[in-house]
């Protein structure tokens, strides 16, 4: 049966499904990075979700940690990446 | 550390080590790359009398290095590893003589001494080899230590020649290497013991062991050059005289025969082989080689060219020994291991004078060079005979125990027509070339005439070693009834293969 | 000693990169430092772990399942040393080959934080700290990519950190659904609780999928060759012959210790068979190559190809002696083309340094010129191609041995198509070195850039082949 | 395990969600896809404080919509034109038309597989989590708020490591070097709200780092508002964004990992174990590795939106074009 726990985890599934397949498809690179971090939001919320334990307990704090974590690692790998692409640009003078 | 565990390892080093330092030499060092040299070739003659003088005494020579599990380098001497160890001992030391003073003031010199003592290393590695498994790495090892050989003068023929020879070694190790992969996998790790191992298996290997068997004769016969896997061996001409005399006489050639004459003997065991009758079909592409290399040895009018498809033929001469059941027969083909090595090796340093000191290439332009250089024809002489199988040089030796051994193994209906119509064709390729050289008339100025230096026909470093190995042959064929001679050896060596 | 060197292998390169990023000036010197004391410590682990065994050490001082443990057993304590070495080489290299100050201050500091998060990959044994080290390695391997800044090398190290990042996610979905099936993150805690049921299956599809983005097998290789082809010599060194491998190693010790349940023979045929394409079609592309470079990068995917074929036939031999002897020789493979991979490329960079380019066609005459050189890329040429006395010889008998026993004759025929490819690969630019060319001019040689790409080919071609017996028995209680 | 009945807020979120990821992919031009995207990361924030993960939604709405945002703008920004929409894929095309449709079944079947899996998992959800762990362990972690105890505690070597990863990317960035940010015109609006807009952001900033200890805050996400702060001194014309120069901005990058590197191995050295704090201290010393994490987070994330390092000669204050 769905509750609050599932149905988050399944929508996070669907948007790390959606990310993954954009990143593969989408041509322009600033999309692909978009398309990456709605990736990572999506298994965010599937490990949050399983965190969430009902509106009263307390949630899993080291999902929480992770999470913390990935969205930190998931920020630098974008700075980098659109510095490849500025700099890709800067290049070809486009 | 006593001698008896170190020895086998101390002969493969003496010229591994002067070689892996020579490659650093620096062009110029002329002295101490000959003295290193000459060094690692002096150490390498004692410490093989000494181990001569102990195996005839009945003592174990053994090194032992585990590489991993079930895989280990093993060296060791026995009566056969001893015979070949000999052989090219003696004849390395008379090469690097030779190479000294062929290669006199071109380049390259350290790269080519290196290669040179690593393909020494790695032929007296494989003659010592006491597994399959160090037999393959050695084998390989050969390739890889001539291929810069052939390779040396750089130039596009020598590349494509290379390329050749490459192809076809490269193939050839593959093959052996599957086949001793797969014996591994059936037999377990297999090493050489006299009378062979393979007997006790089971019987469903038998089939496997049956196409075990062609893989190891596919590998070995491409170094051995049986018919269809010989076309390397017209091709790696382009190196150097010393490389060519080297490769033909002592090293590649005689790992692949000796590889062939390993594996009838001290892995299958030949009544085993026979009752897989396995050795039928080796004898008939051994037959086939020696009537097809002497044919093309016929229409040849370069000298080195013609000198290598006799090769071809004659070194099938030791695989129909070996294929042949019967003690004589085993005798005949484990002797001509030597004899044919020290003869053709003098043909090789003959031819190399001519081009040397004359720059005499082809037969047609041989006339009258009796004259001209009596001693190195005379040492041509000699060995053209001794391939024909006149005696009293080495070559009717092996003709002979070649001939009593099919009569004793009954199987002379097919053996004896062929070592006679092919003493025939030995005669009908050799024979004109010594006609011409000492009763036609010398032309006016020959094609490319270095001045006389010494007193002697050529440079003494070229002159003396043809000679050396001329008087081995002649003492191989005249002695052969001593103590210490091949003959002997190969005796004790048969006696111990059938005591079984 | 109570000391945990295994902790210093972390710690010191990451003070090391602190170090050259608070003090430019000087980055040179203590990346030199931090690279010796690396390997140093690298081999003082490997002493420890011969001498105690595997050891373990808690960080924070809390258990694992709550912490995160640092594990060193032999496998990772031979990868530590196989890191430390390349490493110390390339960085002898690099300062020879990295001119103005400016872009050495930018290399050193990446350099020696690509050190750490190589060491901590190896050491670790919790899944999300591998996660985030796996991230580290990407970041600093992409950022390495494109220290050269021409445009062919920012595109491919822009590709390379696309597929890392999506290769890092979906491994990370895989950490999240194994957290959510067994409630630890604690890589030997799981492991005792894992039994073949759908959640488990699919986290091995998803973290082994993630890893071999990143290890670049067979399908989703086409990243690798313009991103090692194009880095500098002493990072592509590193990226071909350490950071690829790292994946391996990964995929390694998920198989083998964390998933065994699940493991039934057919499921090694998974990796089996994109290995033996990778070894096919990497071993041809390389054959085809232009570039050095591009030979040598098409020749890891090549040789990655074997060691995934090597675990495919692993699963399928039941737990004895011949199965520890064909891991030792699938370690035993992975050790010595890291070794000759990375001598292969420092050659390959020498040579693009001394004649503008790494055109294959116009390598005549290197033996002359540069005979160190010629001799280094032959001896690595030895160890790829699998020929004796190197230790890949012995990696590949064992492959063709448990192949044969186990009566699989496509594994057979592929390896033996696969050396013969490599040989002709190698023997093509060896063939153009020996020939002759036009201005056969003095030998030209810089000590500090040849020495260490003769070492890492030499220890390739020669000491793993003959010194490497000690290692095997050790190997085998591992699994 | 009480039946979770979800309410009309959460259909609500998980539809936003969707939708707004949808549209970011699929938006005609690039600068819209953007502003989708960073109204998608608010509505992450949301979703997160709706699971009772509370720093998470601090964290994802600073850095996640926040930064990544205005890193994405930037990007835009330094674009000359809007054309450049499709600019030449590299290589990352599967085979056109029915490259899509395998791309997207194969995904989707994926989906579901991992979907049945989590709706298979989710149910059997052992007790054992770590949850209960750490609560038993909170005590002994100097710190009362789990997340942070967690964070710079029990897995205080994935945070090491993360701000190594943080320090990579900017490292990497800083060497691709390159164009200086070609901004422009000064936001007319940015310099008035710079007055009292960056005091708050630092005040706010301060204020999380220290109730990070107990409530929900902490050193990331305190940076991440030290960063904001910085993002508007720039576009309020302050060329390198109050960022020091030189020698002092580099100890500055490495100070967060520094601090956590000596007070790892001096633990180490002590015999305890790298990184374990001596119980009665651990939480000043938390409080202290979170200070100087704090300044290297914000230093790291405004270089990475500057793109480089700033000049050193300090710009006249009258806001001129740099």
């Amino acid at each position: 049966m769905i509750d609050t726990g599932v149905l988050y985890g399944l929508t996070g599934v669907a948007l790390a499904a959606m990310g993954f397949r954009a990143t593969l498809l989408e041509p322009e690179v600033i999309r692909k990075l978009l398309a990456i971090n709605i990736m990572g939001v999506g298994i965010f919320l599937l490990m949050i979700a399983t965190a969430y334990t009902g509106p009263d307990t307390a949630a899993d704090p080291v999902l929480h940690a992770l999470v913390l974590t990935g969205i930190v690692v998931a920020v630098s790998a974008t700075a980098l990446g659109l510095a490849l692409e500025r700099r890709r640009r800067d290049k070809d003078g486009s | 550390m006593n001698l008896s565990s170190t020895l086998p390892g101390l002969i493969v080093a003496s010229s591994l080590l002067p070689g892996l330092v020579i490659f650093f030499l620096r062009e110029g060092s002329q002295f101490t790359r000959t003295l290193l040299n000459l060094g690692g070739a002096f150490a390498k003659l004692v410490l093989v009398g000494i181990m001569i003088w102990g195996v005839f005494h009945e003592k174990v020579y053994a090194t032992r290095w585990t590489l991993a599990p079930g895989l280990e380098l093993a060296l060791h001497a026995d009566a056969l590893s001893v015979l070949f160890v000999t052989l090219s001992t003696i004849l390395w030391f008379v090469t690097t003589l030779y190479a000294i003073g062929y290669l006199e003031h071109s380049p390259k010199r350290s790269r080519f001494f290196g290669f040179f003592s690593l393909c020494v290393s790695a032929t007296v590695g494989l003659a010592l080899a006491a597994n399959l498994f160090t037999f393959v790495i050695f084998y390989e090892l050969l390739t890889l230590a001539t291929y810069p050989l052939v390779a040396h003068r750089g130039n596009t023929e020598a590349i494509r020649g290379a390329r050749i020879y490459l192809v076809y070694t490269l193939g050839g190790g593959l093959a052996l290497l599957l086949g001793a992969v797969w014996l591994h996998a059936v037999a377990g790790p297999v090493t050489f013991v006299e009378g062979g191992v393979l007997s006790r298996l089971p019987e469903q290997t038998y089939s496997q062991l049956k196409w075990i068997f062609v893989l190891l004769v596919l590998g070995l016969g491409v170094k051995a050059a049986l018919v269809p896997l010989h076309g390397w061996l017209p091709q790696a001409m382009v190196a150097p005289a010393p490389v060519s005399a080297l490769l033909h006489a002592v090293a590649v050639v005689k790992a692949g025969a000796f590889g062939i004459v390993r594996v009838v003997y001290d892995v299958y065991g030949v009544e085993f082989a026979a009752d897989l009758n396995l050795l039928l079909p080796l004898g008939v592409m051994a037959a086939v080689t020696i009537i097809y290399g002497s044919i093309k040895a016929l229409s040849q009018d370069n000298l080195k060219k013609r000198l290598a498809y006799s090769t071809v033929s004659q070194v099938s001469y030791i695989a129909l020994g070996t294929a042949t059941l019967g003690p004589i027969a085993t005798i005949g083909g484990v002797v001509h291991l030597v004899h044919q090595g020290v003869m053709k090796i003098t043909l090789f340093f003959a031819a190399g004078n001519y081009a040397e000191t004359l720059g005499v290439h082809k037969v047609s332009e041989m006339n009258g060079i009796g004259r001209r250089m009596p001693g190195t024809t005379l040492a041509f002489t000699v060995g053209a005979l001794g391939m024909i199988g006149i005696p009293p040089v080495a070559g009717y030796v092996t003709k002979w125990y070649l001939g009593l051994g099919a009569l004793e193994a009954g199987a002379a209906a097919w053996v004896l027509p062929v070592l006679i119509i092919s003493s025939l064709l030995n005669a009908a390729y050799f024979l004109p070339v010594l006609y011409r050289a000492w009763f036609l008339e010398a032309p006016v100025d020959w094609p490319n005439e270095h001045p006389r230096t010494g007193w002697f026909e050529t440079t003494g470093a070229l002159f003396w070693p043809p000679v050396a190995t001329a008087v081995l042959a002649l003492a191989a064929g005249l002695f052969a009834a001593a103590p210490y001679s091949p003959l002997e050896w190969a005796e004790l060596i048969a006696e111990r293969e059938y005591l079984r | 000693m109570e000391v945990d060197v295994l902790v210093l292998s972390v710690a010191l390169p990451l003070c090391g990169a602190l170090i050259a990023v608070a003090w430019p000036r000087r980055c040179e010197v203590v990346g030199m430092l931090t690279a010796f004391a690396v390997s140093v410590a690298a081999v003082l682990t490997l002493v420890q772990v011969l001498v105690v065994g595997a050891l373990q050490h808690e960080m924070g001082g809390w258990t694992p399942g709550l912490g995160i443990a640092l594990r060193v057993d032999i496998l990772s304590a031979v990868f530590l040393v196989l890191v430390g070495l390349v490493v110390l080489a390339s960085s002898v290299y690099a300062t020879g080959y990295f001119g103005q100050p400016r872009e050495k201050a930018h290399f050193w500091p990446m350099w020696l934080l690509l050190l750490a998060a190589l060491n901590a990959l190896v050491l670790s044994s919790d899944l999300f700290n591998v996660y985030v080290t796996l991230e580290l390695l990407g970041l600093t391997a992409v950022s390495l990519a494109a220290l050269s800044g021409q445009r062919a090398a920012i595109d491919a190290a822009l590709r390379y950190l696309l597929v890392g990042l999506l290769g890092s996610m979906v491994y990370l979905a895989g950490v999240a659904l194994l957290y959510l099936g067994y409630g630890t993150l604690d890589l030997p805690a799981i492991a005792t609780q894992i039994e073949s049921e759908p959640i488990a299956w699919l986290a091995l599809c998803l973290m082994t999928g993630g890893l071999l983005l990143k290890t670049a097998l067979f399908p989703l290789h086409f990243w690798l060759p313009p991103a090692h082809a194009n880095a500098p010599a002493p990072v592509s060194a590193v990226l071909s012959a350490l950071v690829v491998k790292a994946g391996f190693y990964l995929v390694m010790r998920l198989w083998i210790d964390l998933f065994p349940a699940l493991l039934t023979p057919s499921t090694g045929l998974l990796l089996g068979i994109p290995g033996a394409a990778a070894v096919l079609w990497g071993s041809w592309q390389a054959f085809k190559a232009e570039r050095l470079k591009l030979l040598a990068a098409y020749s890891t995917v090549a040789q990655l190809g074997y060691l995934f074929l090597g675990l495919a036939l692993l699963f399928q031999l039941a737990p004895g002696p011949t199965r520890d002897v064909l891991f030792g020789g699938i370690v035993l493979m992975a050790l010595t083309h890291g070794f000759a991979k990375a001598g292969l490329f420092l050659a390959a960079g020498m040579v693009q340094k001394r004649s503008g380019n790494d055109q294959i066609s116009n390598l005549g005459g290197m033996a002359q010129r540069m005979p160190v050189t010629t001799f280094t890329i032959a001896l690595a040429g030895v160890a790829l191609i699998g020929l004796p006395p190197s230790g890949a010889f012995l990696g590949k008998w064992q492959l063709l041995s448990s192949a044969l026993g186990l009566g699989q004759w496509l594994w057979v025929i592929v390896v033996a198509t696969g050396s013969m490819l490599a040989a002709a690969y190698v023997f093509r630019v060896l063939e153009r070195a020996f020939a002759g060319s036009s201005q056969p001019d003095a030998p030209v040689a810089i000590a500090r850039e040849e020495w260490p790409a003769l070492l890492l080919s030499a220890i390739a071609a020669v000491l793993l082949g003959v010194g490497s017996g000690w290692l095997w028995p050790l190997l085998g209680n591992d699994i | 395990m009480n039946t979770l009945s979800w309410s009309f807020l959460d259909i609500l979120l998980v539809i936003a969600l969707v939708l707004l990821a949808g549209a970011a992919l699929r938006a005609r031009s690039l600068r819209q896809s953007i502003i989708l995207f960073i109204a998608f990361g608010l509505v992450t924030a949301l979703v997160w404080a709706r699971l009772r993960a509370p720093d998470v939604a601090l964290a994802e709405a600073a850095i996640g919509a926040g930064l990544t945002g205005a890193l994405l703008l930037t990007a835009l920004r330094n674009r000359p034109s809007e054309e450049s929409r499709l600019v030449s894929n590299n290589g990352m095309r599967w085979g056109g038309r029915w490259g899509n449709v395998a791309i997207t079944v194969s995904v989707s079947l994926v989906a579901l597989g991992i979907g049945w899996a989590v709706l298979y998992g989710m149910n059997d959800t052992q007790s054992g989590r770590l949850a209960g762990q750490v609560g038993s362990a909170l005590e002994l972690s100097g710190v009362s708020n789990p997340v942070t105890a967690v964070l710079l505690n029990f897995r205080a070597y994935d945070t090491l490591l993360e701000l190594a990863v943080l320090l990579a990317a900017l490292l990497g960035i800083l060497s691709l070097g390159g164009g200086r940010a070609t901004h422009c015109t000064v936001d007319p609006i940015a310099t008035s709200l710079r007055g009292w807009l960056v005091p708050l952001l630092i005040l706010t900033a301060g204020y999380q780092l220290w109730v990070g200890a107990h409530a929900p805050g902490g050193a990331f996400q305190a940076g991440a508002l030290l960063a904001a702060a910085g993002v508007v001194q720039h576009l309020a014309g302050r060329a390198h964004a109050g960022l020091p120069v030189g020698a002092v901005l580099r100890v500055l990058m490495v100070s967060g990992i520094g601090i956590f590197m000596t007070m790892g191995l001096w633990t180490f050295l002590g015999g305890r174990g790298f990184l374990a704090y001596p119980q009665r201290w651990a939480g000043e010393l938390i409080l202290l590795i979170e200070l100087f994490a704090t300044l290297a987070i914000a230093v790291t994330l405004i270089l990475c939106y500057l793109g480089s390092e700033p000049e050193r000669r300090r710009i006249t204050p009258a806001g001129s074009k740099p």
